[in-house]
């Protein structure tokens, strides 16, 4: 068997134990690579600074678990730093089974009480609400009916001077919101977007991203953050760089390694195809 | 109109037209009038990759995505599914291939299980039937892959057809049956996994494919003549779009009132 | 000490899955095991508790919600009717009511986001932007592959065999190829995301556990060893 | 019954109906309670396939046994009896939690970066002007996102934006119109009940 025929028809493990190095060298010796900065974290920066005004509530929820955590968690630290800055009141909460864990994670990067915001008058947790999309409709037409009590404290809403001006979908302005799957933007825009014209803006992992491209497109979604690379460049933007900055290395890396696999297969496809001949 | 809720009335429009239409057809097809369809290849090769896995001793894996049955979106996919577990559970019984279907859904399990053990009630082989056949592996989305895997990896099936509506794990379950040999015929409606099933599976059927993948299966009249209720729903949508963006580059909103009705 | 046991742990079931790169081992079957049974009895718990909430939430505020919850629960129970070969058919009555549900909730939805809100952008799509050539392009494309895409399908009748159709076909192909094609592509980037988010967990680079580090070098090295070692000594290459 | 549950979901949509929106809302947190009544059924196969390998000692019955071992911690642990320290704080529920499952979840979706690099190894070959398509569009998208190649050939960033929004979008847009009206279909079939796929009596 030649070389060619070799590569033609390359083990697994090869390609797997190069993806180990690819992965592992920079993030042991990082490499410093530059980041160019893209229209999308572009735009997200300028939505969240121009088109969330003084006095708006926001809910800010996180729709994923600790796996999607790598991609999603650093653009929510750094949404939320940014969102801090400005006197919004926000409610966290989320559809996603673990989405309280992850923001107990996130409470450990940023906390709102540093930016003068007291729990229960400027923000609160909601934590997980079961049910799906179907729970979504509901806590749109009532807050007060599909959440019994608050994450943090179990105590019930009506207890919390943030809930008297928060009682129906018509009451948020605008929905951030991070995830991995479903639920998710498809099912915010039909709950709460095409039945109340709540504003959203959409934070998802790559996967996700051809998907929404025609939710962008149609203007539904009003902003979309796609993934890693993309958050590393909003944290330049904010100028405060952090967990994606770290890791963008490592994503220069291997989407090098799988360029160069395609090539050399492609290469040793041809010759072999020639030999053939 | 305080009674019809604004902004929706042209949606219902559309919905029951489109309703209406497949409904005519499949009343059309009671009187004997079935339309001709074109074939799908993916949908044939079920019964050669089942032959298959009855060759090599080995068994047949089939699954029917991992969603619920009362998503908006996922549920019809995961009944679309069940059809073509049904199809392949009477093959597998037919020819003595051994079925596995793995589950995620607890509330889907029992349809599951009854549609397979029914194929071996009537066949007459019922004591054939047993537990191993449907499993239950875990409501986790990564515990039934990770299993699923698993399973793969220790039974070698000589056939993995799935059909449905599969998530992150569509490229784990693909590539791992593409790794152990096994003839694949995938199907989703998720736009955002097709791609990995058109690369890793030997055939994919591709969105709205699946929906008819039950229909082409049973080859039943009425089944069939609902594509064609389906078709006339495709041109309504063509033609809408294209007037619409025509009348809309000469400036006028005509269309888009009409939608916003 | 316990932080050390948590950090060898979750080391020890990190590799463990990614074992099963190598070959199909006793260490993937522990890992997956371990998750199988997690998992359910996670599930469990979770639904419980959502159970329980619901009762002490708006089910326990009159008579007739008590009475409506106790229907619902009986209705629920009949679940567990398919256990039994004389009351097997009791699954049924649950059933239908989810799929009906499940149907009633997409013929709402799918109808107005996948349907109408899509055509309402191709609609939007103007074949002629004024002073914008590459615009004009974009959308002109745009107003020939989506409709290709569409027709594609087109499964009765004898049209979809005719030679107009036959080019409607090459062009739906060739865009439905360079849409996965991408779709493909730009996942990589979310995969390898994931895999570097686990890698810096492996290395503990903060906000990771720094321990782990030993750990994965340590627990790596084992479980290499053990199936590099056992396939030599048995004088088996591996299956793929 | 199911067409019951189908049309209270579908005419509070359209129609403005107070009574039925109410009995819709209620409908539908009485279905995600039935749903989770549900729950034990998969625990009940988990256990019928599992203690049967256990009793048989079949081929790696113990790995059967690890898996019901592991039901039974979690389920009782995890009992939601706040009261007896049991549910979502229980100490054992929340070690088992943060330090088996996370990872184990968090790993299994991460081994996709494998996967995906050696399914685009195979699949990536211009075999014919498909294959060369999705080979050309592949890995320009790969480009595109990655700051080595887009900081060299900035072009990139563009072109992977117009094969985005152009190509791609198109493709998406199409398919998602079509498997909306499958769906139809399917529910207009199921309704008047001849897909049998999903109910089906005994006769045939």
């Amino acid at each position: 068997m030649s070389i060619m025929d070799k590569i033609n028809n390359l083990d697994r493990r090869i390609i797997y134990l190069l993806a180990w190095i690819f992965v592992l060298y920079p993030l042991i010796f990082p490499l410093g690579l530059p980041i160019p900065i893209s229209s999308d974290a572009r735009s997200w920066y300028s939505y969240v600074e121009n088109n969330v005004n003084d006095g708006d509530t926001v809910i800010f929820s996180l729709m994923y678990g600790t796996s999607g955590m790598p991609e999603l968690f650093p653009m929510s630290v750094a949404t939320m730093k940014h969102i801090l800055q400005k006197d919004v009141k926000f409610v966290v909460l989320g559809f996603w089974t673990e989405g309280p864990l992850v923001f107990n994670a996130l409470l450990r990067q940023v906390n709102p009480a540093d930016y003068g915001k007291v729990y229960g008058v400027d923000w609160i947790n909601l934590g997980y609400i079961p049910g799906g999309e179907t729970a979504m409709g509901a806590l749109a037409t009532s807050f007060q009916n599909s959440v019994a009590v608050d994450f943090v404290e179990g105590r019930p809403l009506s207890s919390f001077p943030i809930m008297d001006n928060i009682r129906t979908a018509t009451d948020i302005d605008l929905i951030i919101s991070f995830e991995t799957g479903t639920p998710g933007a498809p099912e915010w825009l039909r709950q709460w977007n095409t039945a109340y014209g709540v504003n959203i803006i959409v934070g998802c992992i790559g996967v996700s991203v051809p998907g929404m491209i025609p939710y962008i497109n149609s203007g539904q979604i009003s902003a979309l953050m796609p993934g890693l690379t993309v958050s590393a460049e909003y944290e330049l933007l904010l100028q405060k760089p952090g967990l994606a900055v770290a890791g963008v290395d490592a994503v220069s890396t291997s989407h090098l390694l799988i360029v160069l696999l395609v090539v050399i297969g492609n290469v040793a496809f041809f010759m072999t195809k020639e030999e053939k001949k | 109109m305080a009674f019809l809720i604004q902004g929706r009335i042209f949606g219902l429009i559309c919905l029951l037209f489109i309703m209406a239409s497949v409904a005519y057809y499949i009343k059309r097809a009671q009187g004997g009038k079935v339309p001709k369809v074109r074939r799908i290849p993916g949908i044939d090769a079920i019964d050669e990759s089942i032959g298959r896995a009855v060759e090599m001793g080995r068994p047949v894996f089939c699954s029917h995505g991992i969603a619920t049955l009362r998503d908006s979106t996922a549920g019809p996919q995961t009944i679309a599914g069940l059809s073509v577990l049904n199809y392949v559970a009477k093959r597998c019984v037919a020819v003595g291939a051994r079925i596995v279907v793995p589950v995620r859904q607890p509330e889907v399990w029992p349809i599951a299980a009854d549609i397979v053990e029914t194929e071996y009630k009537l066949a007459g082989k019922a004591e054939e039937y047993s537990s191993e056949c449907v499993q239950f592996l875990s409501s986790d989305q990564f515990g039934f892959s990770s299993n699923y895997i698993g399973l793969m990896m220790r039974e070698k099936p000589g056939a993995n057809i799935m059909v449905g509506a599969y998530w992150a794990e569509s490229l784990q379950l693909s590539e791992t049956g593409s790794r152990i040999g096994a003839m694949q015929i995938t199907g989703t409606a998720q736009t955002s996994q097709i791609p990995f099933f058109l690369v890793t599976s030997d055939y994919c059927l591709i969105g709205e494919e699946i929906f008819s993948a039950g229909a082409y299966l049973t080859n039943d009249a009425m089944l069939i003549a609902s594509l064609a209720g389906q078709d006339v729903g495709r041109i309504f949508a063509v033609l809408l779009g294209l007037l619409g963006a025509i009348v809309f580059t000469m400036g006028n909103r005509l269309f888009l009132d009409l939608f916003a009705m | 000490m316990v932080d050390m046991i948590a950090a060898w742990t979750a080391v020890f079931f990190t590799l463990g899955i990614y074992s099963i790169l190598y070959r199909e081992n006793p260490w993937y079957r522990i890992a997956e095991s371990v998750y199988l049974g997690v998992a359910v009895g996670y599930g469990v718990s979770v639904d419980l508790l959502y159970i329980r909430n619901q009762w002490s939430g708006q089910w326990s505020t009159s008579a007739g919600m008590i009475l409506l919850f106790a229907i619902v629960m009986i209705v629920g129970l009949m679940w567990y009717g398919r256990f039994t070969k004389s009351t097997f058919y009791l699954y049924r009555w649950p059933l239908a009511i989810v799929v009906g549900t499940g149907i009633g909730l997409a013929l709402r939805t799918v109808i107005d986001a996948q349907f109408l809100q899509q055509i309402v952008a191709q609609v939007k799509t103007p074949f002629f932007v004024a002073g914008n050539m590459g615009a004009t392009i974009n959308n002109i494309l745009i107003q020939i592959m989506v409709p290709s895409v569409l027709l594609y399908f087109w499964f009765t009748g004898t049209i979809r065999e005719s030679a107009p159709m036959k080019i409607v076909e090459k062009i739906a192909r060739y865009t439905m190829m360079a849409g996965f094609g991408s779709a493909y592509g730009y996942t990589v980037l979310t995969r390898y995301s994931l895999f570097i988010g686990r890698s810096q967990f492996l290395l503990g680079i903060p906000p990771n556990e720094p321990s782990n580090q030993l750990a994965f070098i340590v627990i790596a090295f084992v479980m290499l060893a053990s199936m590099i070692g056992w396939d030599f000594t048995h004088k088996k290459t591996p299956e793929a | 019954m199911t067409i019951i549950a189908t049309l209270l979901q579908v005419i509070p949509y359209y129609f403005d109906i107070q009574v039925l929106k109410d009995m819709a809302g209620t409908a539908t947190n009485a279905v995600l309670l039935i749903v989770a009544c549900a729950t034990f059924v998969g625990v009940i196969s988990v256990l019928m396939v599992h203690a049967k390998r256990v009793q048989r000692r079949t081929e790696g019955w113990y790995f059967s046994g690890l898996i019901i071992v592991f039901v039974a911690i979690m389920v009782l642990t995890g009992l939601p009896f706040a009261e007896f320290g049991l549910g979502n704080k229980n100490s054992i529920f929340n070690w088992i939690f943060t330090n088996i499952q996370t990872p184990l979840g968090g790993t299994m979706y991460s081994i996709l970066a494998f996967f995906i690099t050696s399914a685009a190894v195979r699949a990536f070959k211009a075999r014919n002007i498909e294959a060369a398509i999705v080979l050309v569009s592949g890995t320009l998208m790969v480009m595109g996102n990655a700051p080595i190649f887009t900081n060299t050939v900035p072009v990139l960033v563009d072109i992977s934006l117009w094969i985005r929004n152009i190509p791609n979008m198109a493709t998406m847009r199409g398919v998602m119109i079509g498997a909306a009206l499958g769906a139809v279909a399917l529910a207009v079939r199921t309704l008047m009940g001849i897909e049998r796929g999903y109910l089906r009596g005994g006769e045939e």
